[in-house]
This record gives C-alpha cells, structure tokens and sequence, in this order.
C-alpha cells in the first residue's frame, strides 16, 4: 500500500507493507502517476512500514531515483530498519539516495 | 546429518505466492527458534528465488514452482526451489552482482542477496529445462 | 468455478506439523481477505483432519500427509488432507459425534468441529489403504 | 506453556499458546503432576493466552476434570475467547465445568 502526501516541491510516499516482486509494480505505478504529475523537487520514500523487503525494493527505489534525475530532483529514504538497511547497504544506494534509519 | 523435519510443496507462477512461500518457509523454520534475523535472512533468499522461477523461469506464463525444505539435527535449513522454466544458459555470469535479463525494475542482484544472507547457495540450470536453487543456512537460534 | 490460486504439500506425520499446515493454510487463504473468524474456523477444521491423520491414520508412526489447497473465483476454499495410513472401517460411525477409537485425550469431537467450522466435509476411506477428507468453505471475507 | 499458581486448596493453571493434539500432551503432563503433589479442591484453568485451540482442549479438559471427580474437586474455566468458547460449546462443558469469558 502507498500514501502520498504532497506539500509544494516536497512528495512523501509513505509505503505500507512487504515489498517484493508482485507488490513492488502496483507500489511503482502509484508513485510514477503521483510523481509525473507533481514534478517535485523533493521525493521521500518513508520505510517505516516496510517489515520485509527483498532486491525488489532496490529495483523500486533505483527507478524512482532515475525518475526524479529527469528534472534535477533528489531522493531520500527515511525510516530504514535494520533489515531493509542491510538490503540498501548490499546495492550501494547510499550513493543515489540520502538513507536515514528509524530513530 | 539426520532430518528432524522436512515438506514438499508445489505452487504456481503467481506473483501471490511469493508471500505465501516465505510464510511456508518461515513457518517451517519456526519451531528452530530461529532469530528474527535468521528467519528474516531466509524468508528473504527464499523471496528472490521464487521471484527467479515466476519472473525469469516462467517469464510470468503459468508453471510450477516446486520448494523443498528440509531441517536437520545441526538446525541446517535447507530449501530447494525448482522450476521447469527456460534455465540459464551462463550461471556464472547470472550471479554477477547487477547481472539482470529483466527490465529495469530487476536490480540484478537476487543472487547477491541469496548469498549474502545464506551460508550457501547452489545453482544447476539447464536451457529448456529449468532451474534449481539450493538455499543453507545453519540457525543458531536464540541464546537462552 | 475457475480457481484462482492452488498448492500440494507433502508432509510428515509429526506432531509438529499440525501447527505448520494451519500456518500454511492460513497464509494461502489470507490474501481472499477472510474475517478472523473465517481463518480460524479453517484452521481449527484443518488440524482436526492432519492430527487424525497423524494420530489415527499412521498410529503415530512415520508416514506422508498430503495436503492439497484450492480457491476458487467465488472465494470458495478446498483443503484435501489425504494419508495412507490405516483407512476407517465404518466411516458413518466415526464420523458420530463422541465416537473415539482414540484414548482418553481424544475427545470424539474432531469431524464434528470440522462439520460445524465448514460448509462441506467429505470423506473417503478404505481399510489399509488410507483416508482422505475434503474441507470446503466459502469465504465471504472483511465488508469494506 | 503451562504457569502453575498454587494456593492453599487452589490451582490456578495458565495455559499459553496454541492448544493441539501435539502440545496438549505435554500442557497434561505438567498440570497432572501438579495436581497429583497439590491435590487442589478447585482447578482453574485460564485461556486467556490461548489463541488456538482445536479438539484437543476439550480432551485436555475432560481429563482434568475426571482427575479433580477423585477427590471430588471443582474445575473452572477462565479467559475464553469467542474461538474457544465455540469449541466448549459444541462439546457441552458447561456441565462439567464453570465457564467464565474474558472481560
Ligand atoms: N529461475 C531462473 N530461470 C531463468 N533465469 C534465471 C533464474 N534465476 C535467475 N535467472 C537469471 O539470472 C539473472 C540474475 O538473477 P538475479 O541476481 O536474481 O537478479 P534479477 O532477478 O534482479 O535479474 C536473471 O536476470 C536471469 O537472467
Ligand atoms: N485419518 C484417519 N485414519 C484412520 N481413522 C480415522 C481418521 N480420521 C478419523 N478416524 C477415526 O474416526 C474417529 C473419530 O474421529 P474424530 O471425530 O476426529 O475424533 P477423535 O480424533 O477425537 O477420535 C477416530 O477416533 C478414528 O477412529
């Protein structure tokens, strides 16, 4: 499941759920409609829903972030626990995306 | 070592049961005491693997999936995840890291998750025949 | 009705088990989006069936229970539990509630739990060559 | 899982997890002990921490129940849910035990 919430350049998909293969292409569909739409300058993927992750969600994140590069946007991935953190980790995506963890 | 426990279980191509097998898994893995990070490790190798057969084995037409699961006396966990899709003509290349077939929504790196979060992970695969995986994990448990 | 999703399971008549193929069940049926009651209803007819396989079928030695799921467009669930263990030899009587070959801890009650949490319970039996029971439900899932 | 609590005349056991053919033996074993040592003039049986039971807990308390007749003791039966309630229901216990539900 995804909510959107959409504040000026800020969009906040807040993703509720596993995230695997099946999942992963309704949770992309909402959020490219969501984002062609809005063009912001700003995408949050918040994580703290997610209980189970497997290399779907890195598919899930690296095609949002090429999304975003289109119009100079950046991306951020909040609420990472320790296990879709060591999913984040093994695919570098420290390099695309600012990653936070769950305080 | 002897088995304590083990189940066959056959289900079809469908992206739904790629939830359902690894509450199989996890369910069978359970009475080890695994921690959740061990059981999370699993469900995890488990998840890519299934995911392989339907998306990449299959190419999401309709077969079977066939997992077998076996615990020993060690708590050796192992799970073997078959289908008789269209195999894999260079295994070697397909488990590099960021090696994918599929469009740009695969990552290419289920196999590198296989093998980071297992102890083993073993790939025979003929052209036209189909694919098997073989998922170890020793579980050492919760400390008591 | 065209089914929409269906699994075979293959499983040994341990104890443990019985827990296992409930949590097998449980996860196939819930993405039709069953009340609790619904799932737990299944659950509860389902273990009925595997302990009697276990503890009557094979006298608790070591034999395969074969569990095959099915659900249909309509919601409509299926389990088939099937053993090849000792067979009924008056299926009406067993089937009687309180009726009990087993010791004092069998309370007679397991088809009629099952009867009463299911639709539908059909069962088919011969002497020395095994049981098999089909539970059938339908689910009519959460109002939205 | 079985918790005894033992008080003059009184046993008070707590039965947590799912209640089967498979774990019942054991919850028997660990309740028929104590009741052996103790021999209680009142059984109580608490299910507040049961979330599954098939047919075993009805054999699990018709046993114990036969076991308090010998010396005439009483069983009551505490904390059952809608689920376990159902099951009691069908097997008619009520006349053999005190059923309370859970609040
Ligand atoms: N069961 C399978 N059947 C056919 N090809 C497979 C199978 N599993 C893996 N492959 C091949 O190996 C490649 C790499 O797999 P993997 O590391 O899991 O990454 P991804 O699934 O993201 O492509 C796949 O893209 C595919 O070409
Ligand atoms: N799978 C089976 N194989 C052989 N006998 C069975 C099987 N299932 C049921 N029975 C017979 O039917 C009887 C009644 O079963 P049931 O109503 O479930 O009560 P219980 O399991 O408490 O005995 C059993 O005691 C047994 O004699």
């Amino acid at each position: 499941m995804i909510n959107l919430d959409s504040a000026g350049e800020l969009l906040i998909v807040h993703i509720v759920g596993d995230i695997d293969h099946h999942t992963a292409s309704e949770m992309r569909e909402k959020i490219d409609n969501k984002i062609s739409v809005k063009k912001p300058k700003h995408l949050i993927l918040d994580f703290k829903d997610v209980h189970f992750m497997d290399s779907s969600g890195i598919g899930l994140v690296l095609g949002r972030y090429r999304l975003m590069q289109n119009f100079k946007g950046t991306v951020e991935i909040r609420g990472v626990n320790k296990q879709t953190k060591r999913i984040f980790e093994l695919a570098g995506i420290g390099s695309v995306a600012i990653i936070r963890e769950v305080q | 070592m002897k088995n304590i426990n083990e189940f066959k279980l056959i289900i079809e191509s469908k992206g739904v049961n790629e939830a359902f097998s690894r509450a199989v898994v996890s369910a069978f893995v359970s009475p080890a005491d695994p921690t959740i990070e061990e059981l999370t490790d699993i469900k995890t190798a488990v998840s890519e693997a299934v995911t392989n057969s339907i998306v990449h084995g299959y190419k999401n037409s309709l077969g079977n999936v066939y997992i077998e699961g076996s615990i020993d006396e060690n708590n050796v966990v192992k799970i073997k995840i078959k289908d008789k899709g269209v195999g894999i003509e260079d295994v070697k290349l397909a488990m590099q890291p960021l090696y994918t077939s599929g469009d740009d929504n695969r990552a290419g790196l289920g196999f590198t998750v296989m093998q980071s979060f297992c102890d083993r992970v073993k790939v025979s695969s003929s052209l036209n025949k189909g694919t098997t995986v073989t998922l170890t994990k020793k579980i050492k448990g919760k400390a008591l």
